[in-house]
C-alpha cells in the first residue's frame, strides 16, 4: 500500500458505519477530473465534431466539459481539433505555453496525430505531439462524438491516478518539468526547428 | 512595453504595409488619437476557424482590416496533383467540410464535363435531394453560428445543431458517414438509396418547415438582431459583382445570379422555385437570403422526392480502375451553400490531373471584408464576418 | 445583556476581511508546498489570440471615453448625496425637498447640455474620419 | 454568346496591336482560351468587361498554371545515303520547348449570363522573368487569388494593390506549388517507407547492422 493510498477495506467497513473518508488528493483529483474546461480552440472539420459533441444531442455537459473558454488563461485542457499547419504550430505551442498548470492535451483527428489525410502537404505539421506533450489521442478523420467523449473519460482516468506528492507525484508538479516548451520560428524553407527534441522522439529503428 | 514590430509572427503589422514609412500617430495628431493595432488572432471565439485580421481601431471604430489567410492551408491542390482522380474525391470532402455533398457534386461534375460522361436519372434526383439537404443543414448552422457571434451564445446553435443532426443520420445511413459522405463517382452515385431511406428524407423535409417558422420567429423579429445587422456592413451590387462575390452574400445586394438557374445544370430547370433577392446588400438581408432560401429548398426537395423513379445510380461505362481523361481541359461550377463552387482540371492523358483547382467561394467573398467593416464598430465586424460565412477548410484550401 | 451596538459591524468587517484572504492564504500554503511557482517569458506575455502582440496598448485614445467617464462620475457622486436624502426622507419638511429638487434640477441641466453636445455618443465621432 | 473567333476579332479591332491567339481545348468540353500578350492584356480585358455586348463583368476564377521546360521527340523519315546504298531512315529530333508559367481568367458576364470566357497569359520564362500584368484594376476578384498564385507559383503581378504571400508565411522563400519543389526533408518515422520517402528516410535509419547468413535463407 504505498504512501497515501486508503487501505480498501478500511474505508468499506467505515463507509458502512456512514462516515465517509477520503483523503486531500482524491479530493483534488475529484474536483478537477469532474470539470475540465476546454480551451475554444478549433482548426478544421475535426472542430465541427466537437462542437456537435457539445451540442444537445451528444452532450458533452453530461462529463463537465461544457464550458469552452476563449482565453488559454481559464481553460485546463486544449482539443488540438484539426489539421495542425506550419504556420499554425507555433501559434499552438504559445497557446499551450500560456495555459496554467494543470493542463492537458487532446489530440483529436488523424491530422492531429499525425498529418493524417494531408500529410503529403508542404505545410502540414506531421503531428502536434513534436513541439508538446499529448495526454490522449483519438484516431479517426473525423472522430465520431462518441470518441470525444470515450477520450474525455479516458482523460478523467488519468487525472484520477495522479500523485499529489512521493516519487510518482505528476508531472506538473515537478519543480524539473519545463514552465514553457520553445516556440518553433518560421524559417525560410520549414519551421526551425522542425521537432522539439525532448518532446518528440520517434522510435529508433534499423532498416534499410 | 516597447513595440517590438514584426517579430517572427506572421503577417507584417499594418503600419508598414498601410503608409509605407510614416508612423500612424503623427498622421492624426488631432484629438482623435492614435491607432491601436490588434489582431483578432487565429485563435478567436467567433471567426469560424482558424482566420486572422489585423485590425487597427480608433477607439472601437475600424479604420483599417488587414485579413490573413493560410492557417488552415493544407495543400489541396498539391495533393490533388499528386493523386489519381478518384483518390481526391474523399479529399473534396474536407474542402468545406459543411457540405461535402455539394463538394462532391462539383467535382463530379466537372470531371465529367472533362471527359463527357452521361449520369442516370436516378442519380441526378439524389443529387439534387442531397445537394439540397446539405443547403438546409449548412443554412441552418450558419444562422446558429451567426447568432452566437452577435452574443446569444450557444441557445440558437442547439436548435440549428438539433436539425442538423438529424440530416446527418440521413447522410450516415445512406453514404456511412455523418460528415465525409465521398458519396458520388463520375457518372452517377456509389450506392442507391432505398425506398426506407427515402421515406426517412421525406419524414424530416415534412417536419422542416415547422421548425423553420419556430426558428425564424425566434431570430428574425428580434429586435436586437434587427439594431445589430440592419444597415451593418452595407455592400453595392457594382462592388459586389466587381469583387466576385457569389451566392446568398451576392444576391443579398439584389443581383439575380444563382448558378441553378444560369447553367441549369444536373436537372434543376424541371423543379419550380424561386430566387429570393435582398435589397440593401446589409447583414439582414444576407441573414433573411439564407432563410428564404431554406424554405426554397424544401419546396425543390417535395418536387424532387415526389419524382424521384427507380433505375440505374451508376454510369456503366465509366471505368474505376484505370481512369485517365483525353487530354484536355475543363471548369465545371455548382451554385453550393456558400457561393459558387467551381473546379478547374487540366488533363495530359495521365491517371492523375496536371492541375487540380478549387474556386472556393468563400475565399473570393472574403476579398471585400476590409470594405465592409470599415466605419463599423469592433462587435460588427464579427457579425459581418459570421453573415459572409467562411469554412477555413475552403478558405485556405 | 443587549449585545454592543457597534458589535454586528466588528464581525462584519471581520468576515468581509476573512473571506478573501482564505482562499489566497489556501493557494500561498499550495503553491510553497505542492506546486513550485514557474514563470515564464512566453506564459507570461500578453495573450493575443495566440500571436505575439504587436503594437503597444498604452496609447492616446479618444477624447469620447475621457468625457464619458467624467459624466458618469458626476452622477455617481450625486447618487452617494441623494442616499442619505432618501433614507430620512419622511421626517424631512417641505425645504429639504426643495433644496434637494435645486441640487437634482442643477444637475440634469447639465446632462442635457452635455447630451446636446454629444459627449455621450458612442459611436463613430463625427470629428474622426 | 458569340464564339471565340467573333470575340478575338472584335477585341483585336477593338485594342490597336493586340496579338491574341486562341488555344484550343482538344477535351470534349469545348472550353477554348484566348492567350493574351502582356502589352495589351490590360487593354484587351478592359474591353471585354465594358463592351455592350459581351459585359464580362465576372472575373469567377483566377489561376495558376506551370508548364516544365519539354523535350520533344519527333521522329521523321529522312532520306540517308548509307555506304553508297539510298535508304529510308527515321531520324530522332529532339526540339526543347521551354517552360513558362501561365495565368488563366474565367469571365462570366452576369448582366447576358452567358457562359465561360477563358483567357490565358505566359510569362517569359519560369526564372525571374516570371512577370505579368496584374488585372485587380479591371475585376477586384483577383486581388486574391493573384496573391494565391504570387504565392504559390511566384509570378510577379505589375501594379497589383498589395502584393504580398497569402498562405504561407512570410518568410517563406521558394514557390510551393511548382511541378519542380522539393518539399523539406521532414524526416519523420514511417512503418512503410515508400519511393522518395524511401530515399529520403535512408538517411535517419541507421543502417543494417551485418546478420550472421541469417539473411540468405529463403522461405521454404
Amino acid at each position: 500500500m504505498s504512501e497515501g493510498q486508503i487501505d480498501e477495506g478500511l474505508r468499506s467497513e467505515l463507509q458502512r458505519q456512514g462516515v465517509w473518508v477520503t483523503s486531500m488528493q482524491e479530493l483534488y483529483n475529484w474536483g478537477r477530473k469532474n470539470s475540465i474546461w476546454p480551451l475554444q480552440f478549433g482548426l478544421a472539420c475535426c472542430a465541427i465534431e466537437m462542437i456537435a459533441t457539445a451540442a444537445s444531442r451528444y452532450d458533452i455537459a453530461r462529463f463537465g466539459g461544457e464550458v469552452f473558454r476563449p482565453s488559454p488563461r481559464q481553460a485546463d485542457l486544449m482539443i488540438v481539433a484539426g489539421t495542425v499547419t506550419k504556420k499554425m504550430a507555433p501559434q499552438i505551442v504559445r497557446l499551450y505555453n500560456q495555459m496554467p498548470d494543470p493542463k492537458y492535451v487532446i489530440s483529436m483527428g488523424a491530422c492531429a496525430i499525425s498529418g493524417g489525410p494531408f500529410k503529403q502537404g508542404y505545410n502540414v505539421l506531421k503531428g502536434i505531439d513534436r513541439y508538446i506533450p499529448v495526454d490522449v489521442y483519438i484516431p479517426g478523420c473525423p472522430p465520431r462524438p462518441e470518441a470525444l467523449l470515450h477520450a474525455f473519460m479516458e482523460l478523467q482516468r488519468k487525472i484520477d491516478s495522479q500523485k499529489l506528492s512521493g516519487a510518482g507525484k505528476a508531472e506538473f508538479l515537478k519543480p524539473e518539468q519545463p514552465s514553457e516548451f520553445p516556440v518553433p520560428a518560421f524559417g525560410e524553407h520549414d519551421l526551425q526547428p522542425p521537432a522539439n527534441p525532448d518532446v518528440y522522439q520517434p522510435p529508433k529503428l534499423e532498416r534499410v | 512595453m516597447t513595440n517590438n514590430g514584426n517579430d517572427s509572427a506572421v503577417a507584417t503589422s499594418l503600419r508598414e504595409v498601410e503608409t509605407g514609412h510614416r508612423p500612424v500617430a503623427t498622421m492624426s495628431s488631432r484629438l482623435d488619437g492614435e491607432l491601436l493595432e490588434v489582431s483578432m488572432g487565429p485563435q478567436h471565439p467567433s471567426t469560424h476557424g482558424v482566420f486572422r485580421m489585423n485590425v487597427a481601431l480608433e477607439g472601437e471604430i475600424v479604420r483599417k482590416l488587414k485579413p490573413v489567410f493560410g492557417y488552415l492551408h493544407r495543400n489541396h491542390e498539391k495533393i490533388g496533383e499528386n493523386a489519381t482522380y478518384l483518390g481526391s474525391m474523399p479529399y473534396t470532402d474536407r474542402l468545406d467540410y459543411f457540405c461535402s455533398m455539394t463538394n462532391n457534386w462539383a467535382y463530379a461534375l466537372s470531371v465529367e464535363k472533362l471527359v463527357g460522361i452521361e449520369v442516370p436519372e436516378r442519380a441526378e434526383y439524389l443529387r439534387v435531394i442531397l445537394a439540397e439537404l446539405t443547403r438546409l443543414q449548412n443554412h441552418a448552422s450558419l444562422l446558429g453560428f451567426l447568432l452566437s457571434d452577435m452574443g446569444a451564445w450557444g441557445t440558437p446553435l442547439m436548435y440549428a445543431f438539433r436539425e442538423r443532426e438529424k440530416i446527418l443520420d440521413l447522410f450516415e445511413s445512406l453514404s456511412g458517414s455523418r460528415m465525409m459522405c465521398d458519396y458520388m463517382r463520375f457518372g452517377g452515385c456509389r450506392v442507391d438509396a432505398d425506398d426506407a431511406w427515402l421515406a426517412g428524407a421525406k419524414k424530416i423535409v415534412d417536419r422542416f418547415p415547422k421548425f423553420l417558422d419556430e426558428f425564424e420567429a425566434l431570430i428574425l423579429q428580434n429586435e436586437i438582431v434587427i439594431a445589430r445587422t440592419q444597415n451593418v456592413g452595407k455592400l453595392s451590387p457594382e462592388l459586389a459583382i466587381s469583387a466576385g462575390i457569389t451566392g446568398p452574400m451576392l444576391r443579398a445586394c439584389g443581383v439575380n445570379y444563382d448558378i441553378r438557374k444560369v447553367d441549369g445544370y444536373g436537372i434543376y430547370p424541371r423543379f419550380k422555385f424561386r430566387i429570393p433577392l435582398g435589397d440593401h446588400g446589409d447583414t439582414y438581408d444576407r441573414l433573411m437570403m439564407r432563410a428564404l432560401e431554406m424554405h426554397e429548398s424544401i419546396e425543390i426537395l417535395k418536387q424532387a422526392l415526389a419524382q424521384i423513379q427507380p433505375g440505374p445510380v451508376m454510369n456503366p461505362k465509366v471505368k474505376i480502375r484505370a481512369f485517365r481523361p483525353p487530354i484536355g481541359e475543363a471548369y465545371g461550377r455548382i451554385e453550393g451553400p456558400k457561393g459558387e463552387l467551381g473546379f478547374y482540371l487540366i488533363s495530359d492523358g495521365g491517371p492523375n490531373p496536371y492541375r487540380y483547382r478549387v474556386r472556393p467561394p468563400s475565399f473570393i467573398n472574403l476579398t471585400v471584408l476590409e470594405d465592409l467593416c470599415l466605419g463599423h464598430t469592433v462587435a460588427d465586424v464579427m457579425v459581418i464576418l459570421g453573415s459572409i460565412d467562411i469554412v477555413m477548410g475552403e478558405v485556405d484550401r | 445583556m443587549t449585545p454592543n451596538p457597534y458589535l454586528f459591524i466588528v464581525i462584519f468587517a471581520g468576515v468581509a476581511l476573512a473571506f478573501p484572504l482564505l482562499p489566497l492564504g489556501l493557494a500561498w500554503l499550495w503553491r510553497r508546498f505542492f506546486q513550485p511557482p514557474k514563470p515564464g517569458a512566453q506564459k507570461n506575455a500578453i495573450y493575443e489570440c495566440g500571436v505575439e502582440s504587436i503594437g503597444e496598448a498604452q496609447i492616446q485614445f479618444r477624447s469620447q471615453y475621457y468625457l464619458y467617464a467624467i459624466i458618469f462620475l458626476i452622477f455617481d457622486v450625486e447618487a452617494i448625496f441623494l442616499v442619505p436624502f432618501a433614507v430620512a426622507f419622511t421626517g424631512l419638511p417641505i425645504g429639504a425637498f426643495i433644496a434637494i429638487l435645486v441640487f437634482l434640477l442643477l444637475l440634469i441641466e447639465g446632462l442635457v447640455w452635455a447630451w446636446g453636445k454629444g459627449c455621450l455618443n458612442w459611436g463613430p465621432s463625427r470629428t474622426g474620419t | 454568346m458569340e464564339t471565340l473567333e467573333q470575340i478575338k476579332n472584335r477585341a483585336e479591332l477593338a485594342v490597336r496591336g493586340a496579338k491574341i491567339d486562341i488555344v484550343a481545348n482538344p477535351g470534349p468540353s469545348q472550353q477554348s482560351s484566348l492567350l493574351l500578350d502582356h502589352e495589351h492584356a490590360v487593354g484587351v480585358a478592359t474591353f471585354l468587361r465594358d463592351h455592350p455586348a459581351l459585359s464580362f463583368d465576372f472575373c469567377s476564377n483566377v489561376t495558376g498554371v506551370d508548364w516544365l521546360d519539354r523535350v520533344l521527340k519527333k521522329t521523321a523519315k529522312v532520306k540517308q545515303v548509307v555506304d553508297g546504298v539510298e535508304k529510308e531512315v527515321d531520324q530522332t529530333t529532339e526540339e526543347k520547348i521551354p517552360g513558362c508559367l501561365e495565368a488563366v481568367y474565367h469571365l462570366y458576364s452576369i448582366k447576358h449570363k452567358h457562359g465561360p470566357l477563358i483567357i490565358r497569359m505566359r510569362t517569359a520564362n519560369r526564372g525571374d522573368g516570371a512577370r505579368l500584368p496584374s488585372l485587380t484594376p479591371i475585376w477586384r476578384s483577383a486581388e486574391l487569388q493573384e496573391r494565391e498564385i504570387f504565392d504559390l507559383y511566384g509570378i510577379r503581378f505589375d501594379n497589383h494593390p498589395d502584393l504580398r504571400r497569402i498562405l504561407m508565411w512570410d518568410e517563406f522563400v521558394d514557390f510551393p506549388m511548382r511541378k519542380d519543389y522539393r518539399d523539406p526533408d521532414d524526416y519523420e518515422w514511417e512503418p512503410t517507407p515508400h519511393d522518395d520517402v524511401l530515399e529520403r528516410a535512408k538517411q535517419h535509419y541507421t543502417p543494417r547492422p551485418t546478420l550472421d547468413g541469417a539473411e540468405n535463407i529463403t522461405a521454404p
